[in-house]
């Protein structure tokens, strides 16, 4: 019996790591950097925009996700898709509470 | 197409010489086993001992509402009474019920593989389970806890003294025994199948075990996180939850119910999925609707995370949302609804006998209807006003999961009894038992939505005399309703020794566990099988018995 | 005596050690999962008290040292890198790569620790800790000209902020404790010869424990660290 | 324990009085009663139709007559229909359970004002015009009442089946809920959110009596000062006029009229000065500072009970804001502030502080020793 979704095991070699690594120290360097220059609404933006670049090239890379199936990735999204869930559904309480008086 | 059961002669069946129970001896086998059949007895054990504790807990209740004078118990002891009955229900038997017992005896074997994905981890998965109930146990003898099995802030965090942070300790724990037996099955289901055993050719109970297990994977560890807030608020005073420091009681409602919503469906949809199992098999018919009923359960587990806040509709969430809560609550009745006439339509043009499984299961199509449609009493925002909070919940709660999950757990454990222990329990008693539990639970129950209607308040130790000719009727009720559960309790350990022997397949079902010997060797097959029918193909079974019985003779 | 197909490691259970390590990877994955949720409470309390209490958040924020934050980060990026160059040494059999690669993110992870240990005792020193040692003085009559002093009762609520700190910070921290000490039964393991032989699924998993501990800090350190830094005059 | 020996009489009054509905005492009970039938009346087509097909099926297709089953795929077409006519129905109870939930928390503008205090276990409310009631609540009927609610402790739940209202009483929180009683009499008031032991004991009545009536009681059990009057002395004794004086350089703006404005806050955002706006501006005074102000203001939380913050909102709101209560004034009136003053606060239009009666001349005083810098209650709460 072989599993139906079996999957080609992919052995990434540490030129990959080592281009990521230097990605995520920049990147590092950057959102600190940043963080000192005052644009108002968008410092979290951006601040959370690199977060999550660096944790993509994390995911993707690190943690083989570019080179698994599509289940995989498929998990890590909706891992990642409730807990957007979470947040959004109830800030929406929290925000939409000053609409009105009630 | 068109097919004719005979049920096999079971007089000249006989037990297996080698099968998983007498593969190994000793306690040491039994408690370091990795096998998920004896994992799911150990559950089983376990789980039924909770339930009558549960259940007497409930009795007493019962008991001092006979009367509207509060005269039994003291108004704490009446406190501890039905927060241990509802965290002890919820956390110790009705989360892990189906799935942790049958599902982990029969998943496996249904998708035709060896074992669980992780055979050590489901043993952990036990052990978390006990020492959960450890702590709740060691919260119960210490003197009880008083929070209501929701542990709302503030009450539970600066107003009660009681055992708070024993309980909700051992409700975390038990809440990774939960997380690790949902991921189990996960991971089984979509790596362990069979050759030939593709997503639309497993059995129903698969899909919507793996459905509860999405909610079990995603939701749990929100519990998790909000009841270690709740221990660090009670300890250190960190404010999150406290009003008066800045924090937020609703945020405690929000993190609670995110879990706990989905928790109703982490505890229904497997009796769904054994219903649709029974159903099927005592009407010797593939399901109506096949894909129809396996993506409800998948609808049910997604919509499951949009629609908490329906708890809260009274406390002071913003209309809006509330708008937006209700709306995704009505759609989330849709994929129940789906269900329940697809059963119904599967006994179409079927031909039907009614085994012990199959009055449970109608006993769970009746009730759960009941508890589903009063879920959209409690759906709509301005009803929900007047319901919730009273007695109109309760009985809302216990249909469902009463009503619903109990009954299918029972059709459940009579229906692969003889696969579990090869033996069958005794048919006229446990007819006796479904239909003096269908009685109990109907009196029982049913007068709550009427004085609940009237605005009797939930948990309420005494209450005004008015109510009480109702409260009488639900206490006699109850009476019947335990004897309905003792029953089961008396003559299935009988039927150990002194029931018929099964034989591998007395029902004629076609899921794979059913081709196997009861009770299963120990990892499941010889061979790993290969499917090469669709789930509930009757024919492909006929056609398999008469080829057996030719090559036999 | 295995042959390719039947290695010793390979479970009863399993049929090919594709689908073993497949299955051992994808359970790995859902328990990361269930790690989203179980910080995401934590997140969430974090979001929403950060919009209620801006300013203590950002008061809060600047006492923290970016100095250290960034060096932390950096650090345990770079432990992410040894942890994928030990599961590549172990892909390619190299058991002294391997080895390497497990001592220095132990190290790396110790540094780590060690620097989150010296950050906690300036929040003691500092009487940052929430709780009955608090002081709200750094904040009503904060010493740094830049900083607005904050009212009494909103420098209060920088004690929600500074919990939240710990609690997010000491979760992750947990984590990384528990991961160094798997790492040391892993570095002992390797020693002995252990993932060299193809049988790499339990460095594999591991790996991803600790990139997604990793991960966990990546948004830490934005959204605790850099909230409203004082722009460079 | 003891089962009633006169267990046929509550039978009796079972069957009499209340069967199967509370009795319908609020302009909004006969609407929820009708949708409730109509929602009863869904589930019992729902049921009828599912306890036909099974009993149906189970008669029609038992082994012994239907020893075949016919294998049967499904229907797409079944699917749809039962899947769009329950999803229609469950619209429809959406739609109709939404209106009527605007309809009771959506706030009458001209409604008589009651507070509530819920504290562990007992509810206190008070009436504006000073009379406080425990685990009681006398109210006119065919008027349109507001009860603004806290608790002191934990959550609770203010609820009245007669009346068909229900509203959660949250910590640290204004909520509101209003209804309009028709009919005279006495009905239960229940604590309907657990809230620890004496949960069930948490009880009162609420006692719905004809306007005339209710004019009699409210004089005859009146403590003497309203609420409005008690707010000012507390005004005065925890020195609030030193700040908000109502004068133009006054470090604190002025509060006449203040209330029902919309402020400009600091951060440019409105809010609206309502209750829930104004107790929060006495227990966290700098979350949301009004603009041209320095958040300089002490936090007085923990310092004044739920009750004192209840006279204080509702002196701030009488605080010449009330024109119809302004004619009314019987007696002379006591002002503090400099009319002439022309302020820059909030409030352009110059106001002076007024109450209703000559009663409690705090602002007169002297302010208190310490005004210039506000006094630190800093680690209240540790």
């Amino acid at each position: 019996m072989s599993a139906p979704t079996e999957h080609e095991h992919h052995v990434v070699g540490p030129k990959v790591y080592l281009l990521i690594l230097l990605a995520l120290l920049v990147l590092t360097a950057t959102t600190t950097g940043v963080a000192y220059i005052d644009m108002g609404i968008f410092n979290p933006i951006i601040a959370l925009a690199i977060g999550c670049l660096k944790a993509v090239l994390v995911i993707l890379f690190f943690m083989h996700i570019r080179y698994s199936s599509r289940v995989m990735m498929l998990t890590v999204g909706a891992g990642f898709f409730t807990f957007l869930v979470l947040i959004t559904m109830t800030l929406s309480d929290y925000i939409s509470r000053n609409w009105g008086l009630w | 197409m068109s097919t004719i059961v005979t049920l096999p002669n079971q007089q000249d069946a006989q037990l297996p010489k080698l099968s998983y129970l007498n593969s190994e001896y000793g306690i040491k086998s039994w408690l370091l086993t990795g096998d998920h059949k004896r994992i799911a007895m150990l559950y089983l054990f376990s789980i039924t001992f909770f339930f009558f504790i549960g259940g007497a807990f409930a009795g007493l209740i019962r008991l001092e509402l006979l009367t509207p004078l509060p005269d039994l118990v003291a108004s704490d002891t009446y406190n501890k009474l039905f927060t241990m009955h509802g965290v002890i229900m919820i956390f110790l038997f009705l989360v892990p019920s189906v799935p942790a017992t049958v599902g982990n005896f029969v998943i496996p074997i249904m998708v035709g593989a060896k074992d669980l994905a992780f055979p050590k981890i489901n043993l952990l998965s036990w052990y978390l389970y006990i020492a959960g109930a450890c702590f709740l146990v060691a919260a119960l003898l210490n003197g009880g806890v008083d929070t209501g099995w929701t542990f709302t802030t503030p009450l539970s965090t600066h107003y009660v003294n009681t055992h708070v942070i024993t309980a909700a300790m051992g409700v975390f724990i038990a809440g990774f025994s939960s997380i690790f037996t949902g991921l189990n099955f996960i991971v089984t289901i979509h790596r362990m199948r069979c050759p030939g055993m593709t997503w639309f050719r497993l059995p129903l109970f698969c899909w919507s075990n793996y459905a509860a297990s999405i909610l079990m994977v995603l939701g749990t560890p929100v519990l998790a996180i909000t009841l270690v807030l709740v221990m660090l608020e009670r300890t250190v005073g960190i404010g999150v939850f406290d009003p008066t420091k800045g924090g937020d009681p609703l945020l405690f409602q929000h993190l609670f119910w995110f879990y706990s919503h989905p928790a109703v469906y982490i505890m229904i949809l497997p009796g769904m999925g054994v219903i649709s199992e029974v159903i099927s098999t005592f009407s010797r018919k593939r399901v109506f609707g096949y894909t129809a009923v396996a993506f409800s359960s998948v609808a049910i587990a997604v919509f499951g995370f949009f629609v908490w806040a329906h708890h809260m509709f009274i406390m002071g969430v913003s209309n809006y949302s509330a708008l937006v809560f209700s709306l995704l609550t009505m759609l989330v009745a849709v994929p129940s609804a789906i269900k329940i006439f697809n059963w119904a339509a599967t006994l179409y043009k079927g031909s039907l006998t009614f085994e012990t499984p199959m009055l449970y299961a109608f006993g769970f199509m009746g009730l759960f209807t009941i508890g589903g449609l009063t879920g959209v009493f409690l759906g709509s925002l301005g009803m929900d006003i007047h319901l919730t909070e009273t007695y109109f919940i309760v009985a809302h709660f216990h249909f469902v999961m009463v009503g619903g999950m109990l009954m299918a757990y029972l059709a459940g454990v009579h229906f692969w009894w003889p696969k579990m222990t090869g033996r069958m329990y005794p048919e006229s008693m446990s007819q006796l038992s479904a239909v003096t539990t269908f009685i109990g639970f109907i009196l029982t129950f049913f007068p709550q939505f009427i004085v609940g209607y009237l605005g009797m308040p939930r948990r309420y130790h005494a209450y005004p005399p008015e109510f009480q000719v109702l409260n009488v009727l639900s206490t006699a009720g109850a009476t019947v309703l335990g004897i309905g559960y003792v029953l089961p309790m008396l003559y299935m350990p009988w039927s150990l020794k002194y029931g018929k022997i099964a034989g591998s397949n007395p029902w004629q079902a076609t899921g794979l566990e059913w081709q196997i010997q009861s009770p299963p060797l120990t990892e499941n097959f010889i061979d790993i099988p290969i499917m090469d029918h669709e789930a509930y193909d009757y024919d492909w079974l006929e056609h398999n018995t008469a080829h057996e019985v030719t090559a036999v003779g | 005596m295995h042959d390719e197909a039947h290695p010793a490691y390979l479970r009863h259970h399993f049929v090919t050690v594709g689908q073993q390590r497949e299955t051992a990877s994808f359970g790995m994955w859902l328990f990361l999962l269930t790690e989203i949720m179980f910080f995401g409470g934590l997140f969430m309390a974090y979001l929403l008290y950060r919009n209620w209490y801006y300013d203590a958040f950002v008061a809060g924020s600047n006492t923290l040292s970016i100095g250290l934050g960034t060096t932390n980060t950096a650090v345990l990026i770079l432990s992410s890198f040894t942890m994928a160059m030990g599961v590549y040494s172990a892909e390619i059999r190299n058991r002294k790569g391997l080895l390497i690669s497990l001592s220095l993110t132990i190290c790396l992870g110790l540094v780590f620790l060690g620097i989150k240990t010296v950050e906690y005792h300036n929040k003691y020193v500092e009487h940052h800790i929430p709780g009955a040692d608090f002081s709200v003085e750094d904040f009503v009559h904060p010493a740094d000209k830049r900083d607005v002093p904050l009212a009494p009762d909103m420098a209060q609520h920088a004690q929600l902020y500074f919990f939240l700190y710990f609690a997010m910070t000491g979760m992750h921290a947990l984590h990384m404790i528990i991961g160094i000490s798997i790492l040391f039964i892993l570095l002992y393991q390797a020693w002995h010869g252990a993932y060299v032989n193809g049988h790499t699924s339990t460095i594999d998993n591991f790996g991803l424990y600790w990139h997604f501990v990793d991960i966990v800090w990546i948004f830490l350190f934005p959204l605790l660290y850099l909230i409203s830094r004082h722009p460079l005059k | 324990m003891h089962i009633s020996p006169v267990l046929w009489q509550f039978l009796v009054r079972w069957l009499t009085n209340s069967a199967l509905f509370p009795p319908e005492a609020s302009a909004i009970a006969p609407q929820m009663d009708a949708f409730y039938f109509f929602l009863i009346a869904i589930s019992a087509v729902g049921m009828i139709a599912v306890i036909i097909l099974v009993f149906g099926f189970s008669i029609l297709y038992r082994k012994e007559k239907s020893p075949v089953a016919t294998q049967i795929e499904g229907s797409t077409l079944l699917e749809a229909t039962w899947t769009i006519i329950p999803l229609a129905l469950f619209m429809i109870c959406f739609v109709w359970g939404a209106l009527l939930y605007f309809r009771i928390y959506d706030p009458p503008t001209n409604a008589m004002n009651i507070y509530i205090v819920g504290k562990q276990w007992m509810w206190k409310a008070e009436h504006p015009g000073g009379q406080h009631e425990i685990d009681s609540l006398h109210i006119p009927i065919n008027r349109q009442v507001q009860l603004t609610m806290i608790s002191q402790d934990v959550f609770h739940s203010f609820s009245i089946p007669a009346f068909r209202v229900k509203r959660e009483v949250i910590p640290g929180r204004y909520s509101t809920v209003w209804f309009e009683a028709t009919a005279t009499g006495t009905y239960h008031l229940f604590c309907t959110q657990y809230c620890g032991t004496d949960h069930s004991a948490m009880i009162g009545e609420i006692v719905a009596m004809t306007p005339d009536d209710y004019q009699k009681w409210a004089a005859g059990s009146t403590s003497g000062a309203s609420l409005a009057q008690n707010g000012e002395r507390l005004f005065a004794s925890l020195g609030c006029n030193s700040c908000h004086s109502g004068e133009a350089s006054a470090r604190g703006p002025n509060l006449a009229q203040v209330y029902g404005s919309r402020l400009q806050l600091t951060d440019g955002s409105y809010v609206t000065a309502n209750d829930a706006y104004l107790r929060e501006a006495i227990l966290n005074p700098s979350t949301r500072v009004t603009a041209g102000y320095a958040p300089i203001m002490p936090t007085y939380q923990g310092q004044v009970s739920e009750e004192g913050l209840i006279d204080l909102v509702e002196y701030i709101k009488n605080l010449n804001s009330n024109y119809r209560v302004q004619q009314t004034l019987t007696a002379s009136q006591l002002s503090t502030g400099q009319a002439g003053a022309s302020s820059s606060g909030p409030t352009s239009a110059p106001m002076n502080y007024r109450t209703q009666e000559t009663l409690g001349a705090g602002h007169a005083g002297p302010a208190k020793s310490g005004a210039g810098a506000p006094k630190v209650p800093g680690t209240v709460n540790q």
